[in-house]
């Protein structure tokens, strides 16, 4: 029997995190088994590139998709495209504001942002001073990790917030960017909230390099990614692991239930990893995957993963 | 390469013929590389000539060939115009705002305010390159800039969707069978080969790319025919503006980066010199549908990302180079 | 006496500073041909882009049919009934011949669209008028200098303007078409358009001029009657000091032969020419325009490799497959057309004079600025090169000037072969009798030169021998006492 | 506007010096506009002037500095290059790759093959332009893919860090209180001036972009030299790769997306023509200085996402516009 052929439209494959969603994918049992077929796409960070892939995917007839959309609203055509034409689409990591997806495995976005403000505020306590380094403006990870920060901050009148600018995901870039505000506040910034770690990690960087320890400077970044590891285990920073594994594999899993053949392949083992996470024959709308903090504790245990 | 053959005069005997014929591949290389390129892609993939995946290709290239199509006036006349992605992006972000569901709006008012803010801007890029004799390069990318920075400003940095349905018909309806958007295109693609060709305007196009002192000591205003390219670009990137926020229901601050490549790309393949005044309007139609293929293709036959970029590198310098070593034959 | 046609005095105009003009003064009347006359550099050319609205002047005034104008581009001079043919060639190479006659004044279709039909009707009649065998669907580009030098004539002919000014137009073309000029000048003067007409060659002053104007470092020297004034007096009152028109021919051939070509051929250029030249001789060739010249003096240059047939130079085989070849073998060749293959115009004329010998003014692959600026000096001097540095771009320079410069780079590659291709091309009558000279005194011992020129006089002036090119080939060599004008216009035509 | 003359002859009289000094001011207008845009700066931010953001400005500006000086000897032959920001990603991944704390490589093997694999790259590029006459744009638009594809398929798509300290001292390190890159930088630019100023090479770069006829029929191997200064971009973008993977402490495979965009607008701000001949790397350099000077005083400022696009876009309008009016007025 011919395998299932699975299509996997991602926003972008510039930057660690969704590589790694990749990656998960391409390691899936179903995979590696032989049962199911994955073409990854790479949206090339634009909706309309997305929206393209979809037309091919559905000429291809490929017999379903995952999708991780750059917008929560311009998926929505595509999906309904996908779905008229008898192809189930699940959406996974990012959001996207419609009834016709089959189901969404992902982690929400908004309290991603609530943990990585609370994070940086537990350290520095009521009264400090933050600066913020945004996504690319107008992404709907920026957007609603941005809400979630908003929310912490209105919580917590005392911290002030120095300066709040977008570094594209970037690390290079948050890296010329930190290096000025710390010119520009020289002592005074007590806290950098990062709505990614590749982020975060350009700030530690301009840290050291003007003279200072991330260890005085509380920092928090999302995703996990390796480097960001790395840093939890010289206290430099603080991250929140994205779990790119169960978004990937859960989101597989799903899409296989929906062509009824979760019983045939392999499912991941992404389900015994998170109890509370609830299988429901893969018939549910949405699978939230928890947000991990990442600690001294677990930090090892993921860093080994990674090899 | 040479531009101006074509304008053939009535002749009779077979070797004019000949030479015709062997005069219009010379000319359009580019035809015979796409030709290639299609006959290899229908080859390999059983799912290429399929009526739905061509119409799926036209619509594909729709927004890059409207953006294409600008860039072409603005290229023959030895300029250049880096900001079509913003200014892309800015007036479908204006006109998105007043199409969404409960605005109210006749459609005309959308239309009209998305193309106007294209327009709007590109007159901008036009005076400053025209009269302020600012360097096209230097201009187009501060408005690049400006442009993006504007479209934050006025949206907030936020998507603005919920479009109406009659707005979305633009880049998501059909007449009889052919996307609305290809429609679109297909206008303009013989709006501007008519212009370019049997207008006095299109004409001094050329004469200001290919001489500028010429063309001012034959009396054109060349200032002005400079400033009327780059409004003609701005006013198409109102156009595909419309046409992108229609297709993905949605404008996005961030639509458009990085599209002035694809556009300049298009124009280049077309054969069309950065050096000005030779091109023509058809190299452009076919080098929007070479890169459209080009991706469309990959897509179809599934090749990874990692090396997709390699192969559509390689297929855009051999085609070029198809193209160009059959010119140094004849 | 009535309102002159057109009126320019006390015309004034400088660059960043340095005057080029200072008092220009003309007077044309209706249905004459006014020559103005000047050395290279005298402010000829500038002061007839001020009355073209080109360049705008600092003072003075300029009157048509006694009412003052300013022209603020060409635009309105084209609209005031004025034409220009200038200097310096601007085709638009894409285009073709019928377009760029018609550029900005199309036959047009319901206002805006290009009756292409009825352009290039209208073309391939004035082209027949003209005797000019062009078609008019051809890309200006594919054309020769001289050729496209015809169909800025044609463009400023059919304008049916009032005034019409000719820049140095028969400088890039061969007698015969001078003549298809002059025809077309006297039915213009029969109309009562009013020419200003600029050559360096005294011939066609004395026939077809009616008055003359005399510039002389940028101001107004005298004016008067063409038919009152002699030759002598006019190259002197021109150059400022006293000077014969004459060729300065004194060199002497010997009997070695330095290089020999043999049934050399090249696509349909040119084809069975076979040659030879002795040492200390200047071999003069002489063809229509078209009939392949250039191309084989390209060839011999390796710019554009020979296709069919050898040549041996000092008897050994010579096979040039870049300029590179033939510059080690000696060899140096001014090209005809400065502005597309002589000169980087941009760039100054210090550069331009050691472009092609580089390596000479450096040490190590570096340049010595101080050797720069001792090459190109004496050239400055010798060749009366008229700039105010010598790091002013060529392209600010008068043409005649910008020639000199051209030379000025190949003499300095101290070849023993000189190859020339219209040598003084813009050239006045001061700095040519320089050229010859000079020429005379390099074809000695073991060097020669073979040399093309439009200008029959020049040929017979200063060729030991000719050899005639028609159609791509030899059609006969002339020496001696057959070195006659019209045993030249025999064999060519 | 004038490229040769301010190689100044001794000259005595007053008004030689005064005309020595507006022209150089009109040669280089545009370091006058560095210069106000400066003190602008340091009016309405304290801490502009600190020798420490002045080093950050520098050692901020230096990747792009060592790319745009490579793009100027491109642009000088009427070139481009787009393929620099993936051509140094691939080198940055090559060389991390070798640098990594355990590959016990000693550092020249990194540094070594990082130049490498830029310079092969540059080498494609100037084969196909020079030999095959491939026009540049496409050739290097197709190399902006490829090398990215490379960098992808070489890296697997994931980042390599924790790269050995020696190597890391490339980018973080400092030499008598100044940073490394800045170093690497300004040996760079020393090298590219004195080369373009005083080598029959750098003669020959001139000649070529000029009039690239005259300088065939002048003896000039025309194609050697365009094949070199792809090369050249090549090496230096292989520079560039080390530099970024040392300051960001890791080989990133998005790294330098865009970056063609900020070197060749770094030329041209410097007033190096896009038509090719005319130009100097000192206005590359004050290029490269407007731009980071923009960048860090907006960051300085505090200027916010939305309207840093806006204003960046103007000030680089404004700065050209100051440049290019003087030199009409002189
Ligand atoms: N754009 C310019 N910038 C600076 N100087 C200039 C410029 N144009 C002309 N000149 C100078 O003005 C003077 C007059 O030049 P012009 O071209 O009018 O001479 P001409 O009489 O036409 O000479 P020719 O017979 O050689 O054509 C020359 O010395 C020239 O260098
Ligand atoms: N058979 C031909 N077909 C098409 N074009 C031709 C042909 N022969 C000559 N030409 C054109 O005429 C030009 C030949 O002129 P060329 O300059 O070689 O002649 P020449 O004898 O040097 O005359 P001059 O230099 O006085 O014009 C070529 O550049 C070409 O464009
Ligand atoms: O969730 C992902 C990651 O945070 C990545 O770092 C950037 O894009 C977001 O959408
Ligand atoms: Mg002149
Ligand atoms: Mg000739």
């Amino acid at each position: 029997e011919d395998p299932l052929r699975i299509g996997a439209a991602t926003y972008g494959l510039q930057g660690e995190f969704m590589q790694l969603w990749s990656n998960a994918l391409e390691a899936h049992p179903a995979v590696l088994s032989g049962d199911v077929e994955v073409t990854v796409f790479d949206g090339r960070y634009d909706a309309l590139v997305q929206s393209n892939q979809f037309d091919s995917m559905i000429t291809r007839q490929y017999d379903a998709i995952l999708f991780v959309p750059i917008d929560a609203d311009a998926c929505v055509a595509p999906v309904i495209k996908a779905s008229a034409a008898g192809i189930p689409v699940v959406g996974s990591n990012t959001r996207c504001n419609t009834d016709q997806l089959a189901s969404f495995v992902g982690s929400d976005d908004v309290l991603a942002g609530q943990m990585v403000a609370q994070q940086v505020i537990d350290q520095i306590g009521d009264n400090g001073k933050v600066v913020v380094l945004e996504g690319p403006i107008g992404q709907s990870a920026q957007i609603d990790r941005g809400e979630g920060i908003d929310k912490v901050l209105a919580e917590n009148p005392g911290i002030e917030v120095l300066e709040r600018r977008t570094a594209n995901w970037s690390r290079a870039e948050a890296l010329s960017l930190m290096e000025n505000w710390l010119t520009a506040h020289r002592d005074e910034i007590g806290g950098v909230i990062a709505q990614n770690d590749e982020m975060a990690i350009g700030a530690i960087q301009a840290i050291i390099a003007s003279g200072r320890s991330p260890n005085d400077i509380a920092i928090a970044g999302v995703d996990g990614i390796t480097d960001a590891l790395k840093a939890v285990t010289q206290e430099q920073m603080a991250t929140i692991l994205q779990d790119a594994t169960a978004q990937a594999q859960g989101a597989l899993d799903v899409a296989l239930a929906r062509l009824g053949k979760a019983d045939e392949v392999p499912l991941s083992d992404i389900w015994e990893r998170y109890p509370e996470l609830e299988w429901a024959g893969g018939e549910a709308d949405t699978y939230n995957i928890p947000w991990t903090l990442v600690d001294q504790d677990n930090v090892a245990e993921l860093l080994e993963q990674r090899q | 390469m040479n531009q101006a053959s074509s304008s053939a005069t009535p002749t009779t005997s077979a070797t004019d013929h000949r030479n015709r014929i062997t005069g219009f591949l010379s000319d359009y290389g580019i035809i015979v590389a796409f030709i290639v390129l299609c006959v290899i892609l229908s080859v390999v993939s059983p799912y290429f000539l399929g009526v739905n995946n061509l119409l799926n290709v036209l619509r594909q290239v729709s927004i890059n060939g409207v953006l294409a199509i600008g860039m072409t006036f603005v290229i023959l006349t030895r300029g250049i115009d880096l900001s079509v992605g913003s200014m892309m992006a800015f007036a479908a972000m204006v006109a998105a705002s007043f199409a969404v569901v409960d605005s109210g709006m006749p459609l005309i008012v959308p239309l009209t305010l998305g193309l106007a803010a294209g327009l709007a801007l590109g007159c901008v890029n036009g005076v400053m390159v025209a009269r302020f004799a600012i360097p096209p390069f230097v201009m187009t990318l501060g408005m690049l800039s400006m442009a993006r920075g504007l479209t934050y400003i006025y949206s907030d940095g936020m998507p603005i969707s919920s479009l109406s349905p009659s707005f979305l018909w633009l880049g998501q309806g059909m007449v009889v069978g052919i996307p609305v958007p290809v429609i679109l295109f297909a206008a303009v693609f013989m709006l501007a080969w008519f212009t370019l060709r049997y207008t006095t305007f299109g004409r001094y196009v050329y004469a200001v790319g290919g001489n500028p002192t010429a063309a001012r000591l034959s009396g054109i205003k060349v200032s002005r025919i400079t400033f009327s390219v780059y409004a003609i670009s701005g006013l198409l990137c109102g156009l595909a503006g419309l046409m992108i926020a229609a297709r993905t229901s949605a404008a996005l601050p961030q639509a458009g980066v990085a599209y002035e490549l694809d556009a300049i790309a298009a124009v280049v393949i077309g054969g069309t010199s950065l050096a000005g005044g030779k091109g023509r309007i058809v190299g452009t139609l076919f080098g929007v549908l070479i890169i459209g293929v080009i991706n469309n293709g990959l897509d179809l036959l599934g090749v990874s990302s990692f090396y997709q970029q390699l192969v559509k590198g390689a297929i855009i310098v051999v085609a070029v180079m198809l193209d160009r070593s059959r010119l140094s034959n004849t | 006496m009535s309102t002159p046609l057109l009126h320019a005095e006390g015309i004034a105009k400088s660059f960043s500073g340095v005057p080029a003009l200072t008092n220009g003064q003309l007077s044309l009347r209706a249905g004459t041909v006014h020559a103005l006359c000047g050395g290279n550099g005298a402010g000829k050319s500038t002061l007839l882009n001020v009355l073209m609205g080109i360049l705008q002047r600092d003072a003075g005034y300029v009157q048509i049919d006694g009412r003052e104008v300013n022209f603020p581009s060409p635009h309105d001079a084209l609209d005031t009934g004025i034409a220009m043919i200038s200097q310096e060639l601007e085709p638009v190479p894409d285009m073709t011949v019928a377009e760029n006659i018609f550029l900005g004044r199309e036959p047009r279709l319901m206002g805006a669209l290009v009756d292409h039909r009825r352009m290039r009707l209208q073309a391939e009649q004035l082209l027949r008028e003209l005797e000019l065998h062009l078609p008019a669907n051809a890309r200006l580009g594919s054309l020769s200098i001289a050729d496209m030098q015809m169909v800025e004539i044609a463009r400023a002919i059919s304008r049916d303007a009032r005034v019409i000014i000719m820049d140095e137009p028969t400088s890039a073309i061969g007698e015969r078409e001078t003549e298809l000029l002059f025809a077309a000048v006297e039915r213009l003067k029969a109309r009562g358009t009013g020419i200003i007409y600029v050559s360096h060659r005294m011939n066609e002053l004395y026939r077809i001029a009616d008055d003359y104007t005399i510039m002389r470092d940028g101001t107004f020297i005298e004016t008067g009657a063409m038919a009152d004034i002699d030759r002598h007096r006019l190259i002197t009152t021109v150059l400022g000091k006293e000077l014969d028109e004459e060729y300065a021919k004194y060199n002497r051939p010997g009997a070695d032969t330095l290089l020999e070509v043999d049934d050399y051929g090249r696509g349909k250029d040119f084809e069975r020419v076979s040659l030879d030249l002795k040492a200390g001789e200047i071999l003069g060739i002489f063809g229509l325009m078209g009939s392949g010249r250039s191309e084989f003096l390209d060839a011999l240059f390796g710019a554009a490799p020979a296709e069919r047939g050898s040549a041996r130079l000092r008897g050994a085989p010579f096979q040039p497959r870049e300029p590179g070849d033939a510059m080690r073998a000696g060899i140096a060749y001014v090209t005809e057309d400065r502005k597309g293959s002589g000169l980087v115009m941009g760039a100054s004329i210090k550069r331009n004079v050691t472009l092609a010998s580089i390596p000479d003014v450096a040490r190590n692959s570096l340049i010595h600025e101080g050797m720069e600026d001792a090459v190109a000096t004496p050239f400055v001097e010798r060749l009366q090169i008229k700039a105010s540095s010598l790091d002013m771009p060529v392209k600010q320079m008068s043409g005649g000037n910008q020639q000199k410069v051209v030379l000025a780079k190949w003499l300095q590659t101290q070849p023993s072969i000189l190859l020339l291709d219209e040598p003084t091309r813009g050239v006045d009558v001061g700095a040519k009798r320089e050229i010859y000279a000079f020429m005379s005194e390099f074809a000695r011992d073991d060097r020669a030169i073979i040399m093309t020129s439009s200008e029959i006089p020049e040929v017979l002036g200063m060729s030991d021998r000719v050899i005639v090119f028609r159609k791509g080939r030899i059609s006969g060599e002339l020496h001696g006492d057959e070195l006659t004008q019209e045993n030249l216009v025999r064999l060519s035509s």
